[in-house]
């Protein structure tokens, strides 16, 4: 598939985006300058953009814990995100949500996702209300390896396969949940084929690879839109950070970190653009740009805002009561 | 008025919305059954109550499922941010604990969680109670749960009128709502009008009032409740029988009025007794009516034990009238011999 | 495997048991003399047996709400059983439990269970028990085609994986979740491929065969006792009666119900070993006879036996409080 | 006596039980951690309370799991029944919502349904509470709910001894025991024995005695009522501060006894205020206490809301030592000025 030069660019913003406010959260994180704890998605931009270039608004994603690069790829505001993990008022959720709660349902970003394996079914629902709607929409369900475990997830495959929704899953495989490798924790078994035996179509992808994984997602996501059929494509990514900032990654080796950072796929992204001619180092610097003056803006500005309204503590728990 | 069982008057509620509005779907087990064939060999539900529903509307908005309650609320959440209006069937309310996470951690704090920009209008139908010997697993009353839950808004209808004007009102409500039809009064007869009415939340149903104590009821212990109010009339004691209809909101305003002109109360609640809407009330009542207060409060509830299977034990089990008017005498004795 | 004439004569007897057993159940509930609604396990029958066979008392096996069969194959007292049934003073739960809560741990039976998809993560508990305490038992969890899309279910055999320990899940696919059958709930997959995906081996057996079970379970029994390692079997069933008593099957054919019936376990077992020249009819009637008696006597002692005292309401809700 | 965190406590309590015991085993996400490697790498649960725990006593008694909680309880209660005596770690009680039908309806149920044969000596060991900014679902208190559920005991200590005592119980009993540790007292201090000592449940302890009113608290919220006692000591109120220390069996009669004595009663905890501990206790009193009562009974809880994320918000939230002050003079004022 030959992908045009503007939609290169936007997943290049995208993930430039991503890397960009995972790296200073991260820091801000470390110099405790952020309220919690967060997870950061830096290293595993390409599979939130592969997946979400092929979507519009009027599709839904579920998204899990780690949810900033997911936000991000489905086209969040970048302020009202880095104000709601700061807690702040004018944050995407009022700073009622924070890091593992940001949600933008006008623009089909179901939330992110604190309980491992909670979003799967969400996103079954939201691919049933687009086909009962004709919304043409679909519904994209992101986990991880360690969440493939979670009865919720079977669950969810069997569901789509049965009530025959247009739910696309991605299973991220960053080969951890926590601090346990995916060797124990499903015994180092194949988690696409595994899915396989629902009864769904399986891709894989490498995830350091932007067009690889915007091919495959948009096979399953054609597919679910046009015939209406769920579909499982498994993501290999590589979790630069710890599992949460702070987790020095003891029992990770170094190779092995070293190996996750050299494939990197955004220079992997950019090299491949260039190295076709397609795109030229200037429009991409010029990207880094912005994005870095972006988050410089949003991280400041974060710091300096107001807390929400003591007032809000009690608002918004039902629409009315 | 025409006379319907509660089955039939849930049944209308859910056909005249589903006629009403096409976003508003049934997914549960068996909620069609029989294979997803239609007509005769359908089952409508194991109690029969979505019956004709798939005939009239259709598979795609009577959607039987598999046997996964989490993925059945999840889906059905989902659905409900994305547009839809989702009345899901839980099938009995002690398997909420398959499922519980997508009710209580996904659907009652998306709204909250995201600064107020989530609708959920779910339904979560499920059959709660004991009396039918279903043993400890199937004949739980746990609504005390749900209304500790923010975010949640629960109901318990008493009767055949209560239950269509309620479930419409479930339905037409924008929050995530616990509807919990007791399986011993799918039978009961009552008045229901044929149109479609709403009954607001939060408002309390006095049924019969009395000077000597305010007994509040939920349920099936309603119509115990009533019936241990006849027994008490007969031996000069009056009291007011209060049935709050929903847990959470709760209208308290009712029952502290009744507590205020009554000064005594019991609570009646076949739920288990620990941290439980019987203390919630008494507790609310100890507060903000402790002025009002001639005696002590009195609780009648299940024991602190599951629920039994063998009959004898399981009629033990489940508050009856008896009961309520040892509670309803323990306290009005005394002031009666003084006045 | 050629079986002992021993053995044979066993399991004959646990079968016709279980037969007589449901029947009488069936017809006096039916008839109104019990509380509550049952689930039927006739027709079933070898797969029951032909998995318990292989166990001992030191076994354990987490059953369902379709338990009677299970409880009789593990040798679960029949008297107690159904004065249990009845709601009576002296059944095996003193009455509290029910036909969904028949238990026995004094025989390693674990309890029926009221919660689809309840028992397997109770039976790899066991199977760890065993593996730590050093018994040389083994777990073994039964469960239906429907129950096998609860999620549960899914991470109980994703558990006995990781942990490695000597459970035995036993699938009986009696192509019905209730009313719904498998054709739809699971969409009609291979369950027991869906279960390979999560890195068991399968073996399947023709739930009619009585010996066709007895092996397939042994295979699986031995390897889990021996080496301490999970498996699956799938036992294609077929369920006799309605979902419980009461229901009338209207939404199966009458051709497939009459084909269920022609399966005859019972019929089978001994038509084979008669052929085989291995026990002749008076051996098998003599055991007939005998459960006939047996079965007679414990339903009439049920029904005349006093209900449980009062004071048991609140008794055993703890071990101390 | 030594000083020592109370996740040294916690610890040390689980090692000596597993000394002691060879049936004791630990299972869990991360509880060793490190991809089951022993030594540096491993990481000892997410706070780090099973530190050191896989390396003294392998990795067949300290058990890593996969993403499962169903599984891990499930897992951790069938070994209960078949002799073996798990510490079951859940990490934050949030996640309840996953695996809550293998606690309440399987676990808490076994031995009443099986007509007294079964023992279940299993304990789950699980986070509780908000303050430390981890949003709606990793902050909640849900003590009310397994309090409500017949069959289990609910223990929520306040101090390292506690902990440390309490654990060593809930270890030995034969009954499931939930087991909260508030997140933000594990490095609080506190003396604790070097040897093994078990504190029974259901006895209170009661931390300061006073003739105006009794606050009873559980977790942190006991040092935030201690913290208020001494502002209120200041103003001349004498307060009693009672912490359960077990909310299932709950030490009724020191209550009482307490409540006797001072006549007015402040309940504080962080839980949802709805069918709560706060309104269990209340109505206790408000039954079998009310001739004590002079004044209403009030409740310092957690708003009916889910826990907010932002800083301002949940600080807010979590009761504090002048929303208990004013509640403690709202009741005592009256009474000081009579008298
Ligand atoms: C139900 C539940 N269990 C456990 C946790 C704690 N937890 C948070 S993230 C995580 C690991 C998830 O692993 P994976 O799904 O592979 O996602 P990754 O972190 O690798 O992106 C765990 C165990 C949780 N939040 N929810
Ligand atoms: C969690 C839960 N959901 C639903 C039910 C209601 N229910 C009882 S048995 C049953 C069907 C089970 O089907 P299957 O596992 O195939 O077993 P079978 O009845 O065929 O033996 C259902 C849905 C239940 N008891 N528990
Ligand atoms: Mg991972
Ligand atoms: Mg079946």
């Amino acid at each position: 598939m030959q992908l045009e030069r503007g939609v290169i660019l936007e997943a290049y913003r995208r993930m430039a985006l991503i890397r960009a406010f995972e790296e200073r959260v991260g820091a801000d994180s470390m110099a405790g300058l952020i309220p919690g704890f967060v997870h950061l998605y830096a290293g595993e931009e390409a599979a939130a953009v592969g997946v979400c270039m092929n979507l519009t608004e009027k599709d839904w994603i579920g998204s899990t814990h780690r949810g900033h690069g997911h936000c991000i790829a489905k086209t969040c505001d970048i302020e009202g995100m880095m104000l709601e993990i700061h807690g702040k008022a004018g944050g995407l959720c009022g700073g009622k949500g924070g890091s593992m709660h940001i949600a933008d349902l006008d623009i089909g970003m179901l939330g992110a996702n604190g309980i491992v394996g909670g979003g799967p079914p969400l996103a079954v629902g939201a691919a049933l209300a687009a086909k009962r709607l004709g919304t043409g929409g679909v519904g994209v369900a992101f986990f991880g390896d360690g969440a493939s475990n979670q009865g919720t997830v079977a669950e969810a495959l069997n569901m789509a396969v049965v009530l025959k929704v247009p739910a696309v899953f991605v299973l991220e495989n960053n080969g951890y949940g926590e601090f346990t490798a995916a060797s124990y924790h499903s015994n180092g078994i194949d988690l696409g084929a595994r899915a396989a035996g629902f009864g769904l179509p399986v891709l894989k992808a490498d995830g350091s690879d932007y067009f690889a994984v915007h091919e495959a997602a948009a096979e399953l996501i054609d597919r679910a839109r046009t015939q209406g059929l769920p579909g499982f494509l498994e993501v290999k990514v590589n979790r630069w950070h710890g599992h949460f900032t702070g987790d020095s990654q003891a029992y990770r080796s170094q190779e092995e970190l070293a190996a996750a950072r050299l494939a990197d796929p955004i220079r992997l992204l950019r090299e491949r653009a260039s190295e076709a001619g397609l795109i030229e180092a200037d429009a991409f610097d010029a990207i880094d740009q912005d994005v870095a003056e972006l988050i410089e803006r949003a991280s400041v500005q974060a710091m300096a805002a107001p807390p929400p309204a003591l007032s809000t503590l009690t608002t918004d728990v039902y629409v009315s009561y | 008025m025409p006379k319907k069982s509660m089955r039939t008057a849930l049944n209308e509620a859910m056909a005249q919305e589903m006629r009403r509005d096409p976003t508003v779907i049934v997914i549960g087990e068996d909620v069609v059954g029989g294979q997803g064939g239609l007509g005769e060999t359908s089952v409508g539900g194991v109690f029969g109550v979505t019956k004709g529903l798939g005939e009239e509307f259709g598979l795609d908005r009577v959607i039987d499922t598999p046997i996964t309650e989490s993925a059945i609320i999840g889906t059905a959440a989902g659905a409900a941010v994305a547009g839809l209006r989702p009345i899901a069937e839980l099938m009995f309310v002690d398997f909420l604990g398959v499922c519980f996470d997508q009710i209580f951690n996904q659907a009652a704090k998306f709204r909250y969680m995201f600064g107020g920009k989530a609708r959920t209008p779910l339904v979560i139908r499920a059959m709660t109670g004991a009396g039918v010997r279903a043993g400890a697993q199937h004949s739980q009353a746990l609504h005390s749960i749900f209304t500790h839950i923010p975010g949640l808004k629960v109901v318990v209808p008493s009767s055949p009128y209560d239950a269509k004007g309620l479930l419409i009102q479930a339905i037409r409500d924008d929050d995530p709502v616990i509807f919990l039809e007791h399986k011993t009064l799918y039978d009961i007869e009552g008045e229901v009008p044929d149109e479609a009415y709403a009954i607001p939340f939060g408002e309390a149903n006095v049924l019969r009032e009395g000077r000597h104590a305010t007994i509040v009821a939920l349920s099936r212990q309603v119509h115990t409740a009533m019936d241990a109010a006849s027994q008490l009339a007969s031996k000069g004691i009056e009291v007011t029988v209060v049935d709050p209809r929903t847990t959470s909101p709760l209208d308290e305003d009712t029952i502290l009025e009744c507590v205020e002109e009554t000064g005594r109360l019991v609570i009646v609640d076949e739920a288990n007794p620990r941290c439980s809407f019987a203390t919630d009330v008494a507790a609310m009542v100890a507060d903000k009516g402790f002025a009002f207060l001639k005696a002590p409060v009195r609780m009648v509830t299940a024991p602190h034990a599951p629920v039994p299977f063998a009959p004898v034990l399981e009629d033990a089990y489940v508050p009856d009238a008896a009961r309520i008017i040892a509670a309803v005498e323990s306290i009005v004795a005394n002031e009666e011999a003084a006045a």
